[in-house]
């Protein structure tokens, strides 16, 4: 067995590059949290996909640089990619068919709780 | 050139073999080697049918009259719980990937071994442990009563060993998922230089297909058994409708793992029908990309069809009308599958061999398997046959005919292969006989009763269906002794058979470029890639009695590679 | 380049280039590859396994908006914002180790390994405090909500003495057996000249160190912040002055604010018998509040748990780091354990605004 | 055994069309495939299905066709290989999956249509209010009858407006081809209008525990109001108490409790009057009426032993404001009844009205000390001629005899 070749595979992230990631990283955390500490007049659901998209944002830097997926098999990047289609396919029809049958649900008079089980 | 003698031992019957190359028991319990895994597995899978058999055959006498005397309505509805949650978690599921495919599949490939052999073996152990914690339900004499889908809140309500058998479920995903993700990897990362994409044999389409299900969908399961097992000893609200939650949304979880797992079952069997149907039939396959693609399509399109199981299930109209018309796209690639199977065998040399007997059921009992899911597809027709026994007869028909007659087909055609003997061919068609007719008989009526309107999961029935129970009884014994006579004449022949050499059926995949029983490294040689279908590939040489690649009979070819014997 | 660390005496055995090549693999970038996919598709069955929690959420945040407006205020946005950035720098550790490793720097992969666990130690030691906290207050999950403010009196002698919770002592038995395993097994193995156990016992017991330091900064702040200014003391006083008004047959009583002294605490700790707000059980409206946090205890207490495991894998790359086992063709398990990594902090990326920044 | 007879006999039920008798209800009345066709929806659905059918068979039969041809034709013989031939074809292979694509998008636009059909309410619906629980069925009408069996009115459009108290079941009335979940914690709806007067099979069709098999009932359709009246109406003031126990015991105790001493989900009540339970904590109570009356409404406060540990919750349902005191006055009278029925009136003992005006002719006047309980049932005299429904007050009234009379046995 030969191993002549010497690891070409390997793509070391340049410190610079992941220390400017992180300052990155810290800036959009501190962002997404005054965002919410002062109101800034945006309405909750607005507010929300802001936050959102800043996680979304964080996340993509995150797995660009910290998991190498910007030097990565573009297989790699696919197959991971693919998980979030399927959590938003579950999400998705999931709260499509429960947002239909709330009514269903709110219509119904509340029960009391049971009695607390002795432990 | 090579000699007869370089032919014998590259081709031959092997004495020295993966079964005999180490011994004692710790030889096989801590082996990495995917062949003796995939048998402790097949050996593994077999037991858990045979057992989940039983419970069905004393299911199926307790339905002999209509008023539940050999068992009470508690131990009734035990008894099919825990044969549904054995038969799917600790059988059909590992069936075919995990017994036939870690056998098979590197072999296929070229390859010495899956790319992650001792993550290979934890799988195993995870499948006895699951197992044990199923078993563990049942011995402990608490039961099961849920029925295999654990639905809330009667779940969260029984006081039977619900948390037991999820957890045994539980860890049955993870040992799903760990085979999924290393045949994955190895078909994408192992396959023998040259070996394109569509190169392989269908048979890895399939499993690949299936192993794509087995990573995307059972994390789900195993999330949705978590939140089960804390509701249950938590009430933490989320199923409980006590406690503010929704039981439909437990469907939702459960179904979006449990509906790609029905093609996590039936995927591989197709895959090993179309081996069959092309071997036996001397075949090239025909449209082998539309069968590939077809298996693909199953697999992604399975993730969209969750919601037929919750028709009746108080789901809303618009999603149950989207679930409906995605449920039929997937009735596509599977009558393609069996189009172009027929076409497979137009013009072919068809050997009607056990295996062959077994693929030609499949197509019989897949085919009204899959024609009377239309019915249960259908909207209208689904809210009358929804829960009744046309359902239960539909995915028996699927489950049972199609997936079971493939196991069965997929064991008779590599058996020679995993122990170097040959079975007693009729008793093995007899076998097949067996079964397709107890099967048919046992499960035919039902679909008649569930149109009648016989809710399934009763112990006690009205008393105008007695006599579809009957017949159904009566099939159902005449199909346990056909599962019964086809495990034994394997049994029989793996102990006592006439030895065979490396490729009795003329095969043209990798694996049967290989001794029989094959060489711990699999390969003595390093295979000489065809095409998988290319039977003009593999001659017959009269001196082993068995099928060679033509590169080392043909004088005037040299073999690609030196076929000199590695030392490792 | 393939340079074996020089300072280790462990460096004898893998001048051997097929060392760790399994015999099935034909080259090492094939094994690496394999490695690579493999680990790929494991997250990906760890984010379809996060996916669960993440339509429970959704579900209940889209259809039960009020619950998560009036659970929300319950959890302190500082500390999760702490934990955020311990997470966030553990990634950059982690991140830096990896590259090491794949230089074949041994030496440095150990310490940024060890600061990544100090990292993840500390985390579950913020976290402990979050738990802790609200246990004491009866925030549980939904069937065992029963929300009572104010301050509680721990009932173990050794929980009394330290200020902290009953609970607090359970849970940090096991951090603290480990810290003392592994610093008693490190003297061992000095004494009987294991130098490589012997460092890496230390290395364990500074990294479990750091669940003590996060315990000790999440009980200062909570201490100094009389529970926390980072969510419950003014709106949840908000939250309960409006429970006052749409329940007039409760009884008022001032909802405690974070200023008070401690005769104050102690009358509060009265008043809190019988509080405005009597937990879910009296309440039609905040019946379900409990549902927020089965959610939130499903979606952290599984992060948690990833965070555990992740310190064992850690711990193992932190051995094979000290045994020099990494070099440029062959640094594929501390690739794949940052990449774990890295995921359990980009879940917490979005768990952190869906739990703590409700607005 | 038949299913009907039983059930319908009990509630009188014997003047209504098309009932099945003993004999013609073992048989199968309907199609081949199908039970008979009595709502607007099922003549649709069995179209569908046939049509389905006779697709599926024709692709079956060609399918398996040419199988077996090519199975002897190119079986495999001696000197004789297979013969080459394209192994591709894209005409071929978009022949065959673009002409099943037709026929399924009819297939699932007729199913769609018929699905519309039968989960959209009709104009003027009665609504009739469904109760499951482990293992029974109640239906309550919009004059506030009170029944086990579904009754509905031919011709008149139904909303079944359903809930569940435990777990998941399912109503299903295969004659209508109806069925859907009831789940618990909402409201879900079934809609149906039946088209032919006779007695149906209903069923539970969603597994729900131990019962889940018995959980079968009948539907029973009217050939008008007033038939339909006269079947549900019940007056507790017409019948002896133990009698009114019975019927309660019909439709809210059945499911989980025998009364010929099998155990069923709970245990048999049929002699438990006056023994001593064993407790799940050891301790043992006597069966009086205040350990049944507190079994009835807090049902996890004591649990007999073998029915779960003293702690966890009962199985049973708590029955608080579901029934009224007198209401589990009757039910007590029931359990003393089957204890020893020699002390009671005969079922069909009409109450005896102080004034009476004739309508009481065939009634005896119990003489047993248990009748006590009868004086105040029977005090609305002129009510128990015509179908009046009692009045609430009466009802709570009939409530203090049973625990009066309890002292005086007690004592």
């Amino acid at each position: 067995m030969s191993h002549d070749h010497d690891g070409g595979f390997a793509h070391p992230a340049p410190p610079k590059l992941l220390i400017t990631v992180f300052i990155a990283l810290v800036l959009l955390t501190i962002l997404t949290l005054a965002m919410s500490s002062i109101d800034l007049g945006l309405m909750g659901a607005f507010g929300f996909w802001i936050a959102m998209s800043i996680a979304s944002f964080k996340a993509a830097l995150v797995l660009l640089f910290f998991m190498h997926m910007y030097w990565d098999k573009p297989f790699n990047v696919l197959v991971f990619l693919s998980s979030s289609l399927f959590v938003i396919l579950f999400i998705g029809l999931t709260l499509m068919d429960s947002s239909h049958y709330k009514n269903s649900v709110d219509e119904y008079p509340r029960q009391p709780d049971p009695p607390a089980l002795s432990p | 050139m090579a000699t007869a003698a370089e032919r014998k031992k590259l081709f031959g019957h092997a004495e020295n073999n993966y079964l005999n190359c180490t011994k004692g028991i710790r030889s096989w319990i801590f082996t990495l080697d995917h062949k003796r895994i995939g048998v402790m597995y097949l050996v593994g899978v077999t037991l858990a049918l045979l057992l989940a058999g039983v419970f069905a055959l004393i299911l199926r006498l307790n339905l002999w009259t209509n008023t539940s005397e050999l068992l009470t309505d508690a131990q009734y509805n035990q008894m099919f719980t825990l044969h549904g949650a054995v038969m799917v978690f600790a059988f059909i599921i590992p069936s075919i990937p995990a017994a036939l495919g870690n056998f098979v599949l590197p072999m296929m490939l070229g390859a010495k071994d899956v790319a992650f052999p001792r993550l290979n073996l934890c799988s195993f152990y995870l499948w006895i442990l699951g197992t044990g914690f199923l078993l563990w339900a049942i011995i402990s004499g608490k039961g099961l009563d849920t029925g295999w889908t654990f639905y809330t809140p009667y779940s969260i309500q029984t006081d039977t060993g619900v948390i037991y058998a999820t957890f045994g479920a539980f860890i049955l995903g993870f040992s799903s998922i760990f085979t999924g993700l290393n045949f994955l990897v190895t078909v994408n990362t192992m396959r023998i230089p040259g070996q394109g994409w569509f190169k392989m044999p269908l048979f890895l389409w399939g499993l690949y297909a299936t192993a794509i299900i087995q990573v995307l969908a059972t994390p789900v399961l195993g999330i949705t058994l978590l939140l089960l097992i804390a509701e249950k000893a938590m009430h933490i609200g989320i199923f409980d409708p006590k406690y503010g939650g929704d039981p439909v949304l437990f469907q939702h979880f459960f179904w979006f793992y449990s509906h790609p797992a029905v093609y996590i079952m039936i995927l591989p069997g197709m895959g090993v029908i179309s081996e069959l149907i092309a071997v036996y039939s001397r075949k090239k396959v025909f449209g082998y990309s539309f069968i590939a693609f077809s298996s693909v399509a199953i697999a992604l399109l399975g993730f969209l069809v969750w919601g037929h199981h919750m028709f009746t299930s108080g789901q809303s109209i618009v999603v149950t009308l989207i679930f409906s018309a995605i449920t039929f796209t997937v009735a596509i690639p599977s009558a393609v599958k069996v189009f172009n199977w027929l076409a497979t065998m137009y013009k072919g040399s068809i050997a009607l061999t056990t295996p062959m007997c077994y693929a030609l059921s499949f197509i019989f009992l897949f085919g009204i398997g899959g024609l009377t899911g239309l019915f249960l597809g259908a909207l209208s027709t689904d809210i009358h046959l929804h829960d009744t026994y046309f359902v239960v007869a539909h995915f028996h028909f699927v489950m049972v005919g199609g997936t079971l007659t493939a196991v069965f087909g997929g064991v008779y055609h590599w058996w020679p292969k995993m122990f170097g003997r040959m079975y007693n061919d009729n008793l093995g068609r007899l076998s097949c006989f067996l079964v397709f007719m107890g099967f048919n008989l046992t499960f035919f009526p039902q679909f008649v009763m569930g149109a009648r309107g016989m809710p399934r999961r009763y112990a006690s029935y009205d008393p105008e269906f007695t006599i579809f129970h009957q017949w159904s009884t009566a099939g159902a014994m005449v199909l346990g002794i056909g599962i019964v006579l086809g495990f034994g004449v394997l049994v029989y022949a793996a102990f006592k058979g006439p030895k065979v050499a490396g490729n009795p059926f003329g095969a043209a995949s990798l694996e049967w470029q290989s001794s029989s029983p094959p060489d711990f490294h699999n390969f003595i040689h390093q295979p000489i890639l065809h095409d998988p279908y290319d039977f003009e590939s593999m001659i017959y040489d009269e001196e082993l009695d068995t099928y060679v690649p033509k590169e080392f009979m043909e004088p005037d070819k040299q073999p690609a590679t030196e076929p000199e014997p590695q030392t490792h | 380049m393939a340079v074996v660390e020089p300072e280790h005496e462990a460096h004898d055995d893998h001048h051997d280039h097929g060392e760790f090549i399994a015999h099935h693999f034909e080259s090492a970038e094939q094994q690496f590859d394999s490695g690579k996919l493999g680990i790929w598709l494991f997250l990906v069955t760890e984010v379809l396994f996060f996916s669960g929690l993440f339509v429970a959420y959704t579900l209940y945040r889209v259809l039960h908006p009020e619950i998560f407006d009036q659970a929300h205020v319950f959890l302190d946005k500082y500390l999760g914002f702490a934990n955020t950035l311990v997470l966030l720098f553990s990634s950059l550790t982690m991140a830096v180790a990896v590259r090491y490793a794949q230089l074949g720097k041994n030496q440095h992969v150990v310490w940024y390994v060890l600061g990544t666990m100090v990292c993840a130690s500390a985390f579950l030691g913020v976290k402990a405090i979050e738990y802790t906290h609200k246990w004491d207050q009866g925030i549980m999950v939904r069937s065992y909500f029963d929300y009572h403010a104010g301050h509680h009196e721990a009932s173990m002698p050794l929980a009394r003495a330290l200020g902290v919770s009953d609970y607090l002592i359970w849970i940090s038995i096991v951090p603290v057996l480990l810290l003392v395993g592994f610093a008693l097994f490190a003297v061992f193995a000095k004494l009987t000249e294991k130098a490589n156990a012997a460092f890496f016992s230390a290395c364990m017991a500074i990294a479990i160190g750091g669940y003590f330091i996060g315990a000790l900064a999440g009980h200062f702040y909570m201490e100094l912040t009389d529970g926390g200014i980072g969510g419950r003391s003014e709106k949840a006083a908000a939250l309960m002055a409006y429970e006052d008004e749409t329940h007039s047959d409760h009884e008022h009583t001032d909802k405690p604010a974070d200023h008070h002294d401690e005769s104050a605490a102690e009358q509060q700790k009265e008043t809190s018998e019988i509080a405005p707000y009597e937990g879910p059980q009296n309440d039609e409206f905040d019946q379900d509040i409990g549902i927020f946090f089965s959610i939130y205890y499903c979606m952290t207490g599984l992060h948690a748990i990833h965070i555990i495991a992740g310190i064992g894998f850690l711990a193992w790359i932190l051995w094979r780091s000290i045994l020099g086992h990494w070099r440029s063709d062959y640094f594929g398990p501390c690739d794949y354990v940052g990449l774990y990594w890295h995921l359990v902090d980009l879940i917490w990326i979005y768990l952190f605004p869906l739990l703590y920044l409700i607005d | 055994m038949n299913l009907l007879t039983p059930l319908l006999a009990q509630n009188n039920i014997q003047d209504v069309d098309g009932i099945p008798t003993p004999e013609s209800s073992i048989e199968h009345v309907g199609s081949y495939w199908f039970p008979e066709q009595a709502s607007t929806f099922a003549g649709d659905i069995d179209f569908l299905y046939m049509a389905i059918l006779w697709i599926s068979t024709l692709f079956f039969v060609v399918i398996i066709g040419v199988m077996v041809y090519f199975m002897f034709k190119y079986r495999r013989r001696e000197g004789v290989g297979s013969e080459p031939s394209s192994s591709h074809n894209t005409a071929l292979e978009i022949f065959w999956s673009v002409i099943p694509s037709i026929i399924l998008v009819w297939i699932f636009y007729a199913g769609a249509k018929g699905f519309f059909e039968m989960r959209v309410p009709f104009d003027d619906a009665e609504e009739i209010y469904v109760t499951a629980n482990q293992f029974n069925w109640k239906f309550v009408y919009p004059d506030g009858d009170v029944s086990k069996e579904l009754h509905i009115v031919v011709n008149r459009p139904v909303k079944l407006v359903m809930q569940s108290d435990d777990v998941l079941h399912a109503m299903f009335i295969p004659a209508f081809r109806q069925k859907n979940d009831i789940v618990p914690g909402r409201y879900t709806y079934a809609y149906m209008r039946p088209t032919k007067v006779g007695a149906y099979r209903l069923a539970c069709a969603e597994y729900c525990g131990e019962g889940h098999s018995r959980m079968r009932t009948v539907c029973v359709v009217h050939k008008d109001e007033a038939d339909r009246k006269n079947t549900t109406q019940w007056e507790n003031e017409k019948h002896p108490g133990w009698v009114n126990g019975e019927r309660l015991f019909q439709i809210n105790c059945s499911g989980c409790h025998s009364i010929d001493g099998t155990v069923k989900t709970g245990p048999a009540i049929n002699t438990i009057w006056g023994t001593d339970e064993r407790l799940s904590n050891g301790s043992t109570v006597k069966v009086d009426e205040n350990y049944i009356r507190e079994s009835i409404l807090e049902p996890s406060k004591t649990l007999v032993e073998g029915y779960g540990a003293t702690g966890t919750l009962s199985k049973m349902p708590s029955f608080q404001g579901k029934l009224s005191d007198a209401e589990i006055g009757y039910l007590i009278d029931y359990i003393r009844y089957l204890k020893d029925p020699s002390k009671f009136p005969d079922r069909d003992t009409l109450v005896q009205p102080p004034a009476a005006d004739g309508t009481g002719a065939t009634s005896t006047v119990p003489a047993d000390p248990p009748a006590d309980t009868k004086p105040a049932d029977s005090q609305p005299a002129e009510n128990t001629t015509d179908g009046d429904p009692p009045q609430d007050d009466q009802a709570s009234d009939g409530s203090t005899d049973p625990k009066t009379d309890n002292q005086d046995q007690e004592n």
